[in-house]
């Protein structure tokens, strides 16, 4: 059964320095205020685990909480590049982050074998490309039927993995619907998880394209309305297109980025 | 002279290009746009597969990211992300795949990660792979849309993200690849097609008002012509009013 | 784009001699009527592929269609025995019937390479039993990261599934919803498929724990209401318990059920 | 002279054995009756998984089929066959798994699938596998209910369908099965539990009015017996109660 807590007591509960974390939202339902709560408790040498790592993930890397990121593709969607993440890569600011480089279908992969508690999956891909050669986490594997050889990926078991999700009943059962991504995948593979939910309701009534994550196989749950905002909570808020585009200028520069650090998450006016 | 833009010339060619084709793997920005502009023209039946898990999306508007609530809203189904990779693409179920890149070769080889000679000091990080190495090898068809830059068409692209032709006829069999591979590249100059004996893009067409020079100034290696270079067709009065006002949005 | 046609049409076209065949359902939305037309049609040397072999199978191999049988369970559920299929075992009659045999796990994760376009899958299972000793159509696979031992099942690839569902559109896209068991992965792993439906409406309206399976990928549906009886279709009818039950004294004897096939099946009163 | 029948006396002990437990696999017969006796009992929390899907279903009335529609429509979450195996089932996510079996040996090894001494001819042919091998391979305990006749109780089974505890101690871990294994043997004579050394199981209680004697005479090998052999506390009122208004249903 799920626990309710209060989203600082869960992150401070749930996540610890030097983690595998997965904050996973694919541009539906980002966790976002959950991993600005990592930023403000301050923690580190995090091994950050997303497929489409995005603005939060420039925050996190920005503010210096991860020391390797584990992904496939990282970009601010319809704007252009992540700047915070760049210049750790490019230039180890503010602490050099280490690249564990896939593709999409090869982290979908490797959430499905952590979920199926399996070492790790076979899929078809990678063959031919570079990624091959950069990547200690890639190996061959030979069908004992055909003799066909196929990619395999490890498994991703990440020591938690933080969602949001659109709500849950008092027993913690969560309920989220519309794109949902990989997100299942990504609480079933982890040690622990945290969802936050934009309310809690006495009845999970069923919807279409709804997927529920039972509360005996989630760890916590915090209420946190506009928890995914800028990103969008379907039938609660629209994406802020707005914001991802004024992600571009704040992010560009270190002193403007550590400044919107300090007055937007580290002490928020009125907090 | 000419009263439209080269991206409207090459999204309107792209979506020519669409033409009796049941299924297409779209990817945010000029793909998006040229997929839905083919299903107000001329193929209604289209079906739109975006990677965040919405197949047959209906978008009324362009959606301005690859998980806009509405292709949910609008879909025959919405799945999960590991089903759209391994039970939708990986299969070759899905007819045309369309990708960019910041580089490309001779061979329709892919770079979308890195820009320099050392994957661990780059001189520029790009986003990464995202879906683009199992689209270019199990769509059925792959399209490419990018400006035409020596930038872009490079010798030899710094990393390869994905596959194209790899090192030329016969590769993709001995990696396993089972889709056809780039079969077109549009660009805001032409459209490059690939030999069919040497897999060498080859330019086949130069849209109205561009120059050959032009097309090969802009590449990083002897460009291959065709010997019956053709002109592409220009813009229909429609083709141009239905795309300026879906990019206009309602 | 699925074609709509009559049952008697689309079992003509899509199922042949000797085909691999799979009829599936999970206790719910059972092909019944499907497999009683290839019964009808006369259908010799098909392989038949189910996880749960029950009485449209019974009747299928009691009848003389199938030469080989692909399966995980095959019993009367709730009631007992299939004596067809025992008979088919224990005495080859009407014909000898070969088996492939593997438990529900192994059988889901067939269906699932299968859907995927790999050649095998790795799972958790067998190990110890006895089926490994029996059945070819077992390995062992080595992950290359941990080098656990694992057990790996060859991809099922049915000639034809065969499966019944709630409705479908006109454009051929089929919706089912309940229990969906193995049902997708046994369309998109099969080179033809047919859906019986309930009927055919002019929009499929979402709903809550639905499966939708787009008309492209789906050869044809027919409308066959009624068409799972006697099992049932949830929001349609129930189960008929008492014909299962009822089947349990059909079935013992060859000769109660060479009459009942040939009134029932062969040459109903009224056809 | 007994106020109940042994199959009340069966299921009543095996839901006896779920309190404290978060979540059973459950098949149809007496391990359903049991389970859902269980939530009316003293677990109402407990979490029903049924192969067929249905996670957290709470049916109304006992499901005649592992199927049956009132499953999904009560449960928390309906997923996939396959989803059940491999995301639910194949981690070690569900605490106990219930199973029964025509045949088992000393160390709980279990044969649904034929009777006789050859696979391709048998003297009975039995349903099969089902979920079972890997039931008893990734529940976390599994609990067994069978009636105690030598037909069922034999030296050796004639297939393996499902591993108990193999060949004896340590045999689970070398095959890499990840569960306890059969920690619970309810039969309508009384209880059998592991011996912590051998694995071999071992007569621990006798069901009210049940004999030692009867035992030994239904077990096809030299039965053990617990030094402390106990007595089965008889069904309460209560639980007979409950019970009774369950399989009669609504």
């Amino acid at each position: 059964m799920a626990e309710l807590v209060g989203l600082a007591e869960g992150i401070a509960t749930l996540v610890r320095d030097g983690d595998v974390v997965a904050l996973e939202g694919f541009t539906h339902l980002i966790p976002v205020r959950a991993g600005q709560e990592i930023i403000r408790q301050g923690r580190r040498d995090l091994t950050l685990v997303r497929m489409t790592p995005d603005i939060i993930y420039d925050q996190l890397i920005g503010a210096g909480c991860a020391s390797r990121l584990v992904f496939s593709w990282g970009g601010n969607p319809g704007v252009g590049s992540l700047h915070r993440f760049r210049d750790a890569v490019n230039n180890g600011w503010p602490a050099p982050l280490e690249l564990d480089e896939h593709s999409h279908a090869g982290m979908a992969n490797r959430y499905v074998a952590g979920a199926s508690g399996l070492p790790f999956a076979v899929m078809r891909g990678y063959a031919g490309t570079d990624l091959f050669r950069h990547n200690a986490n890639l190996a061959t594997v030979t069908c004992p039927f055909t003799g066909e050889v196929l990619t395999a990926v490890p498994a991703l078991r990440p020591d938690v993995t933080v969602i949001h999700a659109q709500r849950a009943d008092r027993k913690g059962n969560v309920q989220m619907w519309g794109l949902t991504g990989v997100q299942k995948e990504a609480v079933l593979a982890a040690d622990r998880s945290l969802v936050t939910v934009e309310e809690v309701v006495d009845t999970l009534d069923p919807r279409p394209d709804a997927v529920v994550l039972p509360g005996w196989v989630v760890t916590a749950v915090a209420v946190v309305p506009g928890g995914a905002r800028p990103s969008y909570a379907q039938d609660y808020y629209d994406r802020d297109n707005d914001a991802y585009r004024a992600w571009d200028a704040i992010s560009r520069d270190r002193d403007a980025f550590t400044a919107w650090l300090r007055t937007e998450v580290l002490d928020p006016v009125g907090s | 002279m000419s009263t439209w833009t080269a991206e409207e010339m090459m999204t309107i060619t792209a979506a020519r290009a669409l033409v009796g084709h049941t299924s297409c793997f779209v990817g945010i920005g000029l793909p998006s746009t040229a997929a839905n502009l083919a299903r107000r023209l001329h193929n209604p039946d289209l079906v739109l597969i975006y990677e965040s898990g919405a197949i047959g999306a209906k978008p009324t508007r362009l959606p301005l990211s690859i998980g806009d609530g509405e292709l949910a809203e609008t879909a025959d189904a919405v799945i999960s992300v590991p089903e759209v990779f391994n039970y939708w693409l990986q299969p070759g179920r899905i007819g045309v795949g369309f990708l960019s890149a910041a580089q490309l070769d001779r061979y329709a080889n892919l770079n979308t990660t890195i820009i320099g000679a050392d994957y661990r000091d780059p001189d520029v990080r790009l986003p990464g792979a995202g879906g683009a190495p199992e689209i270019a090898a199990s769509c059925r068809e792959v399209f490419l849309m990018l400006r035409h830059t020596r930038r872009a068409f490079v010798e030899k692209v710094d990393f390869v993200t994905s596959v194209g032709f790899g090192d030329g006829p016969g590769c993709r069999d001995r990696l396993g690849l089972r889709g056809r591979g780039p079969v077109l590249v549009v660009t805001d100059i032409g459209v490059l097609e690939p030999d069919p004996n040497t897999c060498e893009l080859t330019l086949t067409h130069l849209h109205p008002g561009a120059e050959l020079a032009a097309a090969r100034a802009a590449t990083g290696w002897a460009l291959a012509v065709a010997a019956d270079l053709a002109e592409t067709d220009p813009p229909t009065g429609e083709e141009l009013a239905v795309l300026r006002d879906l990019v206009k949005g309602p």
